[in-house]
């Protein structure tokens, strides 16, 4: 399996930028009361979402979860789009009615970002068994965190996937932290891949602030599942460089040791990616700064558009409960 | 017509649905060899990939049906007690129903969930008698709960062909009863009330096997010069407003006989709603007859406190009658 | 009597009570470092064996704390967002609810489960504004839903030394609201109502953060003439039926203001029991406003269509003054 | 840790005999329509319930299963009083409110049977919490049958077992079954035992048709957690005897193949209990004959009480719902 060369890297690179920058823009708009709600920032973790969906068709398809942004944007979701939703604009994805929690693009294989922990897996396990049956060959991969692998469902998907030999690929994201719990307190086991061998299943982990070897294996994985040799766990070994969420500041939490964060932030996927970049000399130290200029822009234009798009309809806000003609109840009355 | 038996009639439908369209399955427990008997023949028939036995991983197969659904297929989940429905709670309200809205229409979830529905079978106790749909109503999943032969197939059709979750209650103490069923796949429309019996002195909302208990009470109380009207709204949501006003208007005094537990139960949101809207038609107060809302007591004995019979309907008419004069109006 | 907020008032309850009995101990994630501002210092004062973060695995820590309940102990549990509680349905609805009645009294489960409400605080969209409280009155749980910092502490009180599960909301919008609260331990005891402000026009059935927003339009409808009776049930399961008789009968007229999903949510459950019980003391038809039944969009401009608050509540009065000049009545 | 020796052995057997004479009374009067509903029996899965609990304490605690008669019995449950549980009398341990799949003992650490697979575990988890608060030296063993383990809440008990070091043996009886779907297919793994590895717990494997064989493991993994080790996986293979309730016969299904069932018919637990016996020369034949005469004299006993005992007060029917004087809603009114 070739690893990702030149071009492809440059625009690997490109997506983790888009995905920095989209979600610095977003806390800022957060703090300054323009976005509602919290969000999930993915910072610190791009390369995960970038090194896995780089291996994806864009038929295939992934379940997201609460940190849901980057792997919108890796999947090859649009930035005006993704922010009008953010904005609780008509034009969002979700036409407003999602948000940040919720937002996906169907028709690009996303099945959602999700504000249940684990919630996801098995709705990806749907769309693993659709392709099976159909034999489209689609690979469905369910994004997942640390703190989600102590959950029910996640057990019980891995057993059905691995007994139905779904196609799918389980991609945990062990950024070490379920909001202020520690994987290590929170986890009887080291690694979550290791659990794999309770379903019989393959399980590895990987460096998840290195874009090229997530690429590498996500990609081994996926060609695994979609030639029909069944579901595996990747875990990538990753860590947000931020707070859990935008509020989180405001709260004063402090629950990851200072040496911690210095340590990973060494790390950060950014520096990772331009180190190679420039190692390899696919990319100047010029052509990088370019990269950065444009998506900047992109994300300047993508907040204008999200600004200038108008509130959904009202008379919207009960419709898309029901796919036929029947009425949701209103507040009084029906 | 031809009669077969509730059960019979829900197998039918399937397997002629499933002939049609390849795109649905059914998944469950037990449902090869169909321990409960609406599956009977169909693992034969169509192969264990598309009736198909899970673990015992509520949460997980409901959501796998989900995701089915939005990636093109038509899933049946078959819960083998209507409890399985609590394991999977979240999967069921604040997943499959809850995705269309939140993605603003960008994908319908077409899954039908086949429950049993608990009524007049003794020994089930506790965790094994629970009548669901309020739970699942409460979340705006459509529900239908038929009460005959007929209606069984007809209403699984409209089910199944449902681009919506769809919450199919089929209760237990009707599996075995016979009634006419079409032979082809006719479809009885969701939404669509019936009224199955005309009366004049009071009109008896009833719901799932309580109609048939309210058609014999029906026969005791005309002897004693009381006239029931009876109404099946066979969709417990939506709501056929106009069918209900219909027969609210009928008579004016009106009784809600429901097996689910009183409290923000079905009978009490008909009764609200009749109260709300209809309050102009109303004669006296609107009477409410629901499952007392403890678990369900495993001693028989005990039962009849618990579970809503026809005695139950029928003393409630009574002292009814006895307050208006009903025998006199009738 | 000195102010506290809403959130303090919760957090001192919790530290004299534990102080006081060494078998409470509180679970639930990120409790230790208090995110949600309950539990601040009580990790620091009683130790990481009393207040116990978990891992994400509700099901399982809500059967914990069932079982440490019937061996001795009085769980508190945190539950960060409402919808976690659909995870762990089937150990709160079938288990926690059930034991004691299906061992016949052979054990008691005194646990305390906290749950946010929403409510007025927007963008947090479909999964994470639920309110809760229906679906465990269904399955027959105690509720409480204090509407003030004072009842925020005594109801906690009251909850926590119950014998019984206990399902205590704490509205999002009210979290941070001040009022005068008891230094002492004084227990607001459980099913008994408040009625908050006297008047003649209409009685206003109101719930949690929605008192506040009646009074608030009780004064503004003052100046119309129209007089609102405003109780405050507090408990919501079991229900003060004399309070809540009383406060029917002042008025004769009522709206139930609630913000759970109308169907078969609590405003359908109250005016049932109106309907069916105090029909004589009605002037005219019981009215509920509750919160449409869809998830909770999350745009701002949406959710005004499906969240009530007091402007919806206004135009409800003002219909029905309207159609019985009220105004004349005041 | 010894093993079974001489007059225990002989208890040990009395214990399986009555568990058996016990189900074969219950499967007749459930087919004479005398109790009601239906019962799972525990026929062949004998030496699982009293190899375990003869490794208990009175005040340790179990969590059982719907298949929980032979769990009640061998932790002490007293037949008459079980016997007028399933009859649905006022004499029965729930007062004739649970019947067979919610029987239960509480005042001997029997915190019931469970209608809902899975479901028992969390409880005994908190059990161990207060024995381990408190300080008490409860050990708490949560049955549970091979199709639960694939319950989502089976894993997140796992998990936090380990990481509070709970003292508890979590005890599977995998018979091979969950109703008609095999252990082979529904598991992705071919042991339940193994995935003790997935929580860094302890697992083994015993025969489960040899009742000295589970009471020396289960001795050791309660000992274990008694000691404050914490806990562990025992995985008793076995296999029921007959059908998976007393209902299946009448349904004519047809899972298992005969030459399975007739195989392990020769491993019936009583028969390996009894060789053992005589090969010891613990007992000789005319003991173990007296030993089933004694007891099926017990089980007429406990029948007659069941049949003579009164029904329970009609008005009891909404009572113990809540601990206080709270009413329990009737079915109209209040
Ligand atoms: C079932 C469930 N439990 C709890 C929460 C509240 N919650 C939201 S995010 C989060 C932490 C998730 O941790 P992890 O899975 O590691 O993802 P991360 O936030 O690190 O990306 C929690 C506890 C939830 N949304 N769903
Ligand atoms: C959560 C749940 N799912 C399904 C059922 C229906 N059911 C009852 S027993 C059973 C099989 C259980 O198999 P196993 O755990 O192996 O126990 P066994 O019957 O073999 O003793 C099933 C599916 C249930 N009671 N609870
Ligand atoms: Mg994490
Ligand atoms: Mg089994």
């Amino acid at each position: 399996m070739p690893g990702l060369q030149g071009r492809q890297l440059l625009d690997a690179y490109r997506a983790m930028v888009r995905i920095r920058l989209f979600e610095e823009r977003v806390r800022d708009r957060v703090n300054a009361n323009d976005i509602p709600g919290v969000c999930h920032e993915y910072i610190g973790q791009e390369a995960v979402a970038v090194g896995v969906c780089t291996a994806l068709r864009e038929s295939d398809v992934i379940t997201s979860t609460h940190r849901g942004h980057g792997h919108v944007i890796a999947k090859g979701g649009a930035t005006n789009r993704m922010m009008a939703e953010l904005y609780g604009r008509v034009d969002g994805y979700n036409r407003g009615k999602g948000g940040s929690m919720h937002i996906a693009d169907v028709s690009l294989g996303i099945y959602g970002a999700n504000g249940i922990v684990g919630a996801g897996l098995p709705i990806a396990a749907g769309a693993a068994w659709t392709s099976k049956r159909k034999g489209t060959g689609v690979v469905a991969v369910p994004f997942f965190g640390d703190g989600a692998s102590n959950q029910g469902v996640v057990h019980e998907t891995m057993n059905m996937a691995a007994i139905f030999k779904l196609p799918m690929v389980f991609v945990c994201e062990n950024n070490l932290y379920a909001i202020s719990a520690s994987f290590r307190e929170m986890s009887s086991v080291e690694h979550v891949h290791t659990r794999a061998a309770a379903y019989g299943m393959h399980g590895e982990a990987v460096d998840g602030m290195d874009v090229e070897a997530v690429h590498e294996a996500a990609s081994r994985l996926v060609e695994r599942a979609r030639r029909g040799d069944g579901p595996s766990l990747l875990e990538c070994k990753t860590y947000r460089l931020v707070g859990h969420f935008t509020a989180e500041q405001a709260l004063g939490l402090s629950y990851r040791p200072k040496e911690e964060v210095a340590e990973w932030t060494k790390r950060d996927p950014l520096l990772v990616g331009e180190a190679s970049l420039l190692r390899q000399g696919v990319a100047s130290a010029e052509d990088l700064e370019q990269v950065r200029a444009e998506v900047a822009a992109e994300i300047d234009a993508a907040t204008e558009f999200a600004q200038a798009s108008a509130w959904p309809p009202f008379d919207e806000a009960l419709a898309h409960m029901y796919a036929d003609a029947t009425a949701a109840r209103p507040m009084r009355g029906w | 017509m031809r009669q077969l038996r509730y059960a019979q009639a829900i197998n039918e439908g399937l397997r002629q649905l499933m002939a049609d369209d390849p795109d649905i399955f059914v998944v469950g427990e037990d449902i090869r060899h169909s321990l409960r008997g609406l599956t009977r023949g169909l693992a034969a028939e169509f192969g264990h990939d598309r009736v198909v036995d899970m673990p015992i991983s509520e949460a997980a197969f409901t959501g796998l049906a989900t995701g089915a659904a939005m990636s093109g297929m038509r899933p049946v989940v078959e819960y083998q007690i209507g409890a399985l429905g609590f394991v999977a709670f979240d999967q069921l309200v604040d997943q499959a129903m809850k995705l269309p809205y939140m993605t603003g229409g960008q994908c319908t979830v077409p899954v039908t969930y086949i429950f049993p529905a608990s009524g007049f079978r003794s020994g089930l106790a506790g965790q094994h008698s629970d009548q669901l749909y309020p739970y699942l109503m409460h979340a705006g999943m459509k529900v239908v709960i038929p009460s005959n032969a007929g209606d069984a197939k007809g209403l699984l059709v409209a089910a199944i062909r449902s681009d919506d979750p769809v919450a199919y209650f089929a209760p237990a103490a009707l599996l075995a009863a016979r009634g006419p069923v079409p032979e082809d796949l006719v479809e009885v429309p969701l939404g669509k009330g019936a009224v199955v019996r005309e009366g004049s002195s009071v009109t008896v909302i009833a719901v799932g096997h309580l109609v048939a208990e309210t058609l014999r009470v029906a026969a005791d109380l005309e002897a004693e010069g009381i006239s029931l009207h009876v109404y099946d709204p066979r969709t417990l949501l939506p709501l056929d407003l106009e069918g209900l006003e219909a027969a609210v208007r009928k008579t004016g005094r009106v009784v809600v006989f429901d097996d689910s537990n009183l409290i923000c139960g079905f009978a009490g949101e008909v009764a609200a709603l009749i109260a709300e809207h209809w309050f102009d038609a109303l004669k006296g107060p609107v009477k409410r007859i629901g499952r007392a809302t403890v678990p369900v007591p495993f001693s028989p004995f005990l039962d009849k406190a618990i579970v809503p019979t026809g005695e139950t309907l029928k003393q409630v008419v009574l002292s009814m009658a006895h307050s208006a004069s009903l025998g006199a109006v009738a």
